[in-house]
């Protein structure tokens, strides 16, 4: 894993086709799904170098996510359309990226078409244009202005260093050996970040693949009770 | 005189790209007319062994010189300084070759990247430009004849697997996505 | 490729009357050949209907569009230097007049985009000058007297809100990155 360099990817998409081929696998989703953790350890590398791109990241970061959780859980996901995956959005880029190389031979031929050195055009005569008197400047310089006002910066998000799902997995086993139910608000209510939390679901829904727990939960969004099996 | 041989000297004179529209105002002829006689001329000159060639960039259309003379051309004029593209430049300008006219989001959405420094980067370089396109709320974006011409191609269709990568099947749907997500 | 069609090449991009002893320098070959490849040439371009033909003026020789369709010649022209500015020229010449003289790169930051084009247009409307700079390597550009007395200003910094406008912080902003990133 740590054979990709930070700087070695362009963004998300590309670092997850770096991942998958070095794993040697076929883009599926199973096999993204595979290197969920991977490249959620990238993401606090991320943080100190390339701070700007979080949150490209992070959007895939989520759907990777989702596809863990399909993939250990698929009877909670019902068949469905759910339109292009990231599957084919993966393959799609690659594509492109496989295109990009061809494109990059034919611009490092030089093979330029040039055009004419024009004979200079002699203007015989001026001519105001009619939309340019001094309230057409004005209106447009306020404009230009109004355009480059600075952006904000983007709200800075702190991603800390994530803890493995194997790790958490041992960690949630033992209170829950303990306790015999847990709440999941008590469980994350120490993370210290979403990471953290994306972490604690995914290593809760292998437990449940793995038979050791079961979950309770009265309404959407209400509280999850985690009981041991 | 012809509107082939009308139209043949204003390429010539212009110098630059010039659209459609503007060839047709100028000619005073039809669109169809227009279009007959820019079809004519690419048949006349767009053969191996001419000098002059004709590029069509989307909308836009050029007199250039073969590109296959670049070296005679090169001993004339002063040979350009146009240097390499950077990873990020042409992963950008190779998806808005295939898919131009594209908007941003539906260009970040195949890159999976946010895109408005690197098509900034782009414009000042006069690689990529905006579409001129009334109807739409978002600017699209296209790649200029300055890339085509550097390129060597005639025409965007002569890229490699054009077909294939310009009306990719998930292309649409994905493209779908962006604008339902965008509406 | 062949002698024909390099010499088509060259005469094309030349743009201005070629002597047969330059024209044999550059294509490298003996001078009986090139009187050859400008007389086959000649019989392909010199016909009536042709948009472009070649003229021979003693020993010089010269690409020119055809003079019968100078009236469409003329039109392209006129439709250059007439009518109202675009909204892409409009802006360059207002950035050029309030942040004048100014350099390409300085007002391709601004602006975003390339502005080759445009400010080639806006000098042959006598909009735009390079400014007589002998200090600076890279051109600035300026609006011309001409401009500034049909606008009845007598001086730059009588334009409104001049002083608000020419020195604004959003601008020096944009500026101060393109230094950065240049550096």
């Amino acid at each position: 894993m740590n054979e990709i360099k930070l700087e070695k990817f362009q963004g998300p998409l590309d670092l997850l086709l770096q991942l998958i081929e070095l794993e040697k696998l076929n883009i599926t989703e199973v096999s993204l799904s595979q290197i969920t953790e991977q490249f959620l350890n990238f993401l606090d590398k991320l943080e100190n170098d390339r701070s700007e791109e979080l949150a490209d990241f992070l959007v895939i970061a989520t759907k990777l996510v989702y596809l863990k959780s399909k993939t250990l859980l698929p009877y909670l996901y019902p068949e469905e359309d759910e339109g292009p995956s990231l599957a084919d959005q993966l393959k799609m880029y690659q594509q492109y990226i496989l295109a990009s190389k061809k494109i990059n031979i034919l611009w490092s031929q030089n093979r330029i078409a040039y055009g004419r050195i024009e004979p200079p055009v002699k203007n015989t005569e001026f001519v105001l244009p009619l939309n340019a008197r001094t309230g057409d400047l004005l209106k447009s310089m306020e404009k230009l202005v109004s355009r480059l006002r600075p952006l904000n910066p983007l709200p800075k998000i702190t991603i800390d260093r994530a803890v493995s799902v194997k790790q958490k997995i041992e960690s949630i086993w033992n209170t829950l050996k303990q306790h015999k139910k847990l709440n999941f608000t008590d469980l994350i209510a120490e993370s210290e970040n979403k990471t953290d939390v994306i972490v604690s679901f995914l290593a809760l829904l292998e437990l449940m693949r793995d038979h050791k727990a079961f979950i309770n939960q009265d309404s959407a969004f209400g509280n999850m009770e985690v009981h041991l099996i | 005189m012809t509107i082939n041989s009308q139209l043949e000297t204003i390429l010539f004179v212009a110098g630059k790209p010039l659209s459609l529209k503007k060839i047709v105002k100028v000619l005073q002829v039809e669109e169809v007319t227009t279009q007959n006689a820019l079809a004519n001329l690419c048949l006349k000159y767009n053969n191996q062994e001419s000098g002059i060639i004709i590029i069509q960039n989307n909308d836009e259309w050029q007199m250039l010189a073969n590109p296959d003379n670049h070296e005679a051309a090169e001993n004339f004029l002063k040979a350009e300084v146009s240097g390499e593209l950077t990873r990020p430049q042409l992963e950008t300008l190779t998806v808005v070759s295939y898919c131009g006219p594209i908007t941003r989001p539906e260009l970040e959405q195949i890159r999976g990247v946010n895109c408005s420094l690197i098509l900034r980067n782009l414009m000042i370089r006069g690689l990529v430009k905006e579409a001129d396109d009334p109807s739409g709320l978002l600017p699209k974006y296209e790649v200029t004849m300055e890339y085509l011409r550097h390129l060597g191609v005639n025409n965007l269709n002569e890229l490699p697997d054009y077909d294939k990568l310009h009306n990719h099947e998930h292309i649409s749907i994905t493209l779908a996505q962006t604008n339902k997500l965008a509406s």
